[in-house]
């Protein structure tokens, strides 16, 4: 039992990690703790992601000694993680602050607006202006 | 059965589907013109129809397909000896009307004059498209147009009144529609077709709950039009609309259109040998016999004049439907023949109080004392058309009563002879007092006592379907062979049933 | 050619897109009859692809001459040549409507607007035509973005509205992102055709069930599935009118499709049938939606609201066609994808078109419309008409292939609710109507025959608006009148061979 | 508020941990993850692309077209910012 909770000991954190973040963006009234919730959620993301590219022994995609001209031994798969994964969270990571930015974009307009980013304050006063 | 394939039932169908278009661009602004578009298409319309009867009474059907959904589902239209009957009848009262018509809302100086002669030309259009339906889909399609196209006509006064009407119609005309949208769609995966077929299509497709809760949907959906009752409340409310609207539509064109599908339904979809098996006739027959009397007794009860006239109506559709629920060959016979024969007769009263209500502004049955001396054309067509739907020979209301009553005793239900006996006698308790009263009691203070006539552009329609039901009991073949047309479809249906 | 088509049809607005800003920095007018021209070029090619795989069947491009599944590659079937139809034709139409709404709402930001304009179309365009999951992820993304930040710039509310969205979104994207990683882990592969071949070992083991159920949820989300809509109707009501008559017919219906692309083609139907009882809860869950739309629609005065809680309503119609799972429901459904795109375009272009003619949105403000705006309105009774499924439009069409569908499954509950739907929506819509034609009731007008009485003078919303709203009125006639066609040589191929 | 999200992101995290339970081990090298698709960027990546960096090389050439993908959601974004944020300065005309 121990030893099957250590195997996978990454998909526990990520897990949690993940947890934390989508409790915060939806249980949460500040917006602003809302977007790091979703920051959160977002890296939990990626975490879990790197680790399936996680290969025991192995060590990290770039071949050393190779740098110029062709290549004439065969590269073992083995000694060499999974490229895939990393690749991919490349892009999720820049789509991650893509969002993040549009996100405090509109929350600058809505400070704009109202003066406050408390949820609840911000329900109230366009409760009482009527909107 | 030879089948012809001819585009003609397209053409009338769309002829006066153009006129709408046209009679839409031209406006308010060209009246004449507007108005003789939509008599170019009634006469159009009407010679396209009668050039089809020949062909028919041959024993041939007409056929043409529109577009194919899919392998047995497609909009197509096939004109046998029962639906040329109901295309004969709703194309010739089209002439009648429109010329009613433009002096109806001439002389009353009607809103919205183009959004009417629209609708209705519309209406016809689709009333002529049921008739000639090849199947339950295409029946669906236009049934649901013609609801659609009979709204701007009930709420066309736009009084507060006129909407509720409509809020009425529409409530309880969509809802049939969908109802019928779902009992069409089992019957297709069912059977996989929809095509109509003399005595029926769908025996042994299912179990016998199945098939009669499918039968009930459908009359429950084409009974709301059919004013069966229980579901016939919309129909008086919907006696708000302009006259010339109450006698086409509320008294030919759309009811008929619900009876015509009752029809259809209990004779080609279920089939007479079907419905007897599963005993479901007598059901329906009970039904329609209740109808009868009830909408009888609340038609005494009513003092204005055209919601006096719609209990009337629901009271002989349901006299139709009755004959053919018997699943007899007179009674079938009688119910068909009904159709034409209270098509005349109903749009003759309606006529005439549309006349009163242009000339004299009376709406109500207490008003007419001695009015026939205003206007005795008026009053006695008036008279010869109510004599004739009680019943009383030489109308052409006899003949259908006499095949009725020849059914009931064939099918050995005494009863119902009884029925259709209380049924004329309440005829008239309710149409006979008006009579009486127009011509013989002394005339209120405001009735003119010499001769004043509503506009030329009513009184000659009128006084024409009056002489026709005359015509038509002394020989029920004249002009549009409707017997023969009858007879040929009770043929068909129990040479198969 | 079909593969050049299949290239442009992403590439050309995209870098378009980037052309915007330099276009419009010298000439702020150009950028209006630019994107109009340029999103001629996708409606095009699409229908290039759609006509070569009507003719030659299903092909596949390859992006960087990559085979798959090392490289990305674009999957092209029937089914999503024919979204993408629909998607490059809709955002054409969209695109010419707003050139007086944009002007009018939005004046100081034409420029920018255009590019995300544009940028949102490829994005659903790739969300479409891509074979790839991950892929997906990455345009569904681009048309996120782009939607939050067009919302956010809409009327009073609209920056709330749209922080919520991107909240919400980001966990529907996420989930999805989940259910991709879970896929990778157990198959190790990204591309959809290789994961088809690979998961039907896999069934049984658990981490495709999860897969599965994050996939789900994601898309559910994404598409506005009841209960998951929370953040639908502030959303696209408070945008810019040009914005949610795009956003509103195709967000909606491009999460239906990748519901339909996964569910049936990268899971095997009997999978998402048998294995996991998925479709007994979304049918249910569209019920619900159904009815809880049509009655929040009931409640509203704004006619833009109600159209937005009816799109929830619509959303659960094509769900129900898919739970159904059988031939013939999801044809419905697929018919559905198209007409509801076009109706829900025509209504939202009509609105637009009011909200810039009159600046109302209140239903009971729309006295005369039908004298001031005959056209328009027209348009809307057509459309209004075959929303309560009244034949020949085409809502009556794909209502009956979806109750066929549920007769077929003898879920009737379903066929109950689609058929008061109907219902609810013909109450909706004759009230806008009433309102619109028969208001003019002053006690006055009702005896004088409208003769001279007030005259009103027609005031038609402006050429480059009524265009689209009378072309998509026509479409509603036509499509119905052609479901036939378009099903016998399109859908039914469309529909996953498996059935 | 607080209770209904607890009670998804419990529901939502059993669910995430039941599917772990069918997971490779974590750094299994004969994960599918690792033994399907992968093998062959580690060993063609040099001879193909001509870069030692194996993630270089998936990133730029083999799935290339998601990274063109990724610059337009930083264009994107970047365009949503100006549009939401960007204010008429002064003397600008209309």
């Amino acid at each position: 039992m121990l030893d099957y909770i250590i195997s996978k000991y990454n998909f526990w954190i990520y897990v949690v990690l993940m947890m934390i973040g989508l409790y915060a963006m939806i249980g949460k009234k500040n917006l602003i703790k809302k977007l790091i919730g979703m920051n959160i959620f977002q890296s939990a993301m990626i975490l879990f992601y790197v680790s399936i590219g996680v290969k025991a022994g192995a060590t990290v995609p770039i071949l050393s000694g190779h740098g110029h001209g062709h290549v004439h031994e065969v590269i073992e798969v083995a000694k060499y993680l999974n490229p895939l994964p990393h690749v991919l969270m490349l892009t999720a990571i820049v789509v991650s602050i893509a969002t993040t930015g549009v996100a405090l974009a509109t929350l600058i307009l809505i400070y704009r607006r109202y003066n406050t980013l408390e949820e609840d304050e911000i329900l109230k006063i366009r409760k009482d202006t009527g909107v | 059965m030879d089948v012809i394939y001819s585009s003609r039932p397209l053409w009338a169908v769309l002829v006066s589907m153009i006129a709408a278009f046209l009679i839409l661009a031209t406006g308010e602004k060209n009246r004449n013109i507007r108005e003789s578009w939509t008599i170019m298409a009634a006469l159009a319309k009407f010679l396209i129809v009668l050039s089809m009867v020949p062909v028919i009474l041959q024993g041939k059907v007409i056929e043409y397909t529109i577009v194919t959904f899919y392998p047995g589902l497609l909009l197509q239209f096939r004109i046998d000896a029962f639906g040329m009957l109901f295309g004969v009848i709703a194309s010739s009262l089209w002439i009648l009307t429109s010329f009613y018509s433009i002096g109806y809302v001439r002389g009353l100086n009607e809103h919205a004059q183009t959004r009417y002669f629209f609708a209705f030309a519309m209406c016809l259009s689709s009333t002529i498209g049921i008739a000639f339906s090849a199947n339950l889909l295409t029946f669906l399609v236009f049934y649901e147009i013609l609801t659609i196209a009979t709204y701007p006509l009930v709420i066309h006064s736009e009084s507060k009144e006129g909407i509720m009407a409509g809020r009425k119609y529409l409530a309880y005309t969509l809802t049939a529609g969908c109802v019928l949208l779902f009992a069409i769609a089992a019957i297709y995966y069912m059977t996989g077709t929809l095509d109509f077929k003399a005595g029926g299509f769908i025996a042994g497709s299912g179990s016998s709950a199945v098939l009669i809760m499918l039968f009930a949907m459908l009359i429950m959906g084409f009974g709301v039009k059919a004013g069966l009752m229980p579901m016939h409340e919309w129909l008086p409310s919907a006696m708000v609309a302009p006259t010339p609207v109450s006698a086409l539509l509320h008294a030919v064109a759309v009811v008929k259109a619900g009876v015509f599908g009752c029809l259809r339904v209990i004779l080609y979809v279920f089939g007479p040998g079907l419905l007897h098996d599963l005993g479901i006739w007598l059901i329906m027959a009970y039904i329609a016999s209740f109808t009868i009397i009830v909408a009888g007794f609340l038609a005494l009860g009513q003092d204005h004049l055209k919601r006096r006239l719609a209990f009337s109506t629901i009271n002989n559709l349901a006299m139709i439907i009755l004959g053919a629920a018997l699943l007899t060959k007179s009674s079938m016979t009688g119910g068909i023949i009904h159709m034409a024969n209270h098509a005349f007769m109903k749009i003759t009263l309606f006529f005439c109080a549309g006349a009163l209500h242009v000339k004299v502004h009376k709406d109500y049955v207490s008003q007419l004392d001695g009015i026939g001396r205003q206007m005795p054309l008026t009053m006695g067509a008036f008279a010869i058309a109510a004599i004739g739907l009680s019943g009383i020979p030489p109308m052409s209301g006899f003949i259908s009563k006499w095949f009725l009553c020849l059914g009931a005793l064939e099918a050995n239900q005494i009863i119902f002879l009884f029925v259709l006996m209380t049924s004329a006698m309440l005829d008239v308790a309710f149409f006979f007092p008006i009579i009486y009263n127009s011509f013989f009691k002394k005339p209120l203070d405001d009735v003119t006592p010499h001769f004043d006539e509503a506009p030329m552009f009513m009184v000659i329609p009128l006084v024409i379907t009056a002489l026709l039901s005359i015509v038509f009991g002394i020989v029920p073949d004249a002009f549009f062979r409707f017997f023969s047309l009858t007879s040929l479809a009770v043929q068909n249906i129990m040479g198969v049933g | 050619m079909a593969e050049q088509f299949a290239a442009l049809i992403i590439v050309v607005p995209l870098i378009s897109s980037l052309l915007v800003p330099v276009i419009g920095w010298g000439q702020k007018k150009l950028c209006y009859p630019w994107v109009v021209a340029v999103l001629v070029v996708p409606l095009i090619c699409s229908l290039g692809i759609l006509n070569t795989v009507l003719t030659t069947g299903k092909f596949s491009y390859r992006l960087g001459g990559w085979a798959p599944p090392w490289g990305i590659e674009y999957a092209i079937d029937h089914l999503n040549a024919f979204v993408l139809v629909i998607v490059s034709f809709i955002s054409l139409m969209v695109a010419i409507h707003s050139k007086k709404s944009v002007e009018k709402e939005l004046s100081e930001k034409t420029v920018p607007f255009y590019t995300l304009f544009l940028l949102l179309v490829t994005g659903l365009l790739g969300i479409v035509i891509t074979g790839d999951a991950f892929n997906l992820f990455v345009f569904l993304e681009i048309a996120s973005l782009s939607c939050y930040a067009l919302i956010a710039i809409g009327e009073e509310g609209a920056p709330i509205a749209a922080f919520n969205y991107i909240i919400i979104g980001t966990i529907g994207a996420c989930f999805y992102l989940l259910g991709v990683g879970y896929l990778y882990i157990a198959t190790g592969s990204l591309n959809m055709a290789d994961l088809a071949n690979i998961l039907p070992d896999l069934y049984h083991s658990k981490v495709i069930l999860v897969a599965f159920a994050f996939f789900t949820v994601g898309i559910a989300i994404k598409g506005g599935l009841f209960p998951l809509h929370t953040w639908l109707p502030d959303a696209y009501c408070t945008a810019p009118s040009a914005v949610s008559s795009l956003i509103a017919p195709l967000m909606t219906k491009v999460a239906a499709y990748v519901m339909i692309r996964l569910m049936f083609t990268v899971f095997q139907p009997h999978f998402s049938v048998e294995i996991v009882p998925v479709f007994a809860i979304l049918g249910w869950l569209s019920v619900f939606a159904i009815f809880w739309g049509g009655i929040k629609a009931l409640a509203q005065t704004d006619i833009k609201r109600m159209l937005v809680y009816v799109l929830v309503a619509e959303v659960g119609y094509i769900v129900i066609g898919v739970s159904v799972a059988n031939r013939v429901g999801l044809t419905g459904a697929i018919l559905h994808i198209m007409n509801d795109a076009v109706m829900m375009t025509c209504l939202f272009l009509v609105v637009g078109a009011i909200l810039y003619k009159t600046g109302t949105r209140e239903i009971h403000q729309f006295r005369h419309l039908n004298k001031k705006m005959p056209f328009t309105m027209a348009a809307f009774t057509i459309t209004a008409l075959s929303m309560c499924g009244i034949p020949p439009a085409c809502g009556f069409f794909s209502k009956w292939y979806l109750i066929q569908g549920t007769i077929e499954a003898g879920q009737w509950v379903w066929a109950a609710a689609l058929l008061c739907s109907s219902l609810i929506n013909a109450v909706l819509f004759f009230r806008v109507i009433e309102c619109a034609y028969l208001k003019p009731m002053e006690p006055a007008y009702a005896h004088n025959a409208g003769e001279t009485h007030g005259e009103i003078l027609r005031d038609e919303a402006p050429f480059t608006m009524l265009v689209p709203i009378v072309i998509m009125a026509a479409g509603v006639i036509f499509l119905g009148i052609f479901s036939g066609k378009i099903i016998s040589s399109v859908i039914q191929f469309a529909v996953p061979a498996s059935f | 508020m607080k209770l209904v999200a607890l009670i998804a992101v419990f529901m939502t995290g059993a669910l995430l941990i039941y599917g772990v339970e069918d997971m490779p081990r974590w750094g299994d090298p004969n994960s599918p993850a690792s033994s399907h698709v992968s093998p062959k960027y580690i060993q063609e990546a040099i001879e193909k692309t001509a870069t030692p960096n194996m993630v270089s090389a998936v990133l730029a050439d083999y799935r290339g077209y998601d990274t063109l993908g990724e610059t337009s959601v930083i264009y994107t974004a970047a365009i949503a910012c100006i549009l939401m944020l960007r204010k008429k300065r002064k003397g600008e005309g209309e």
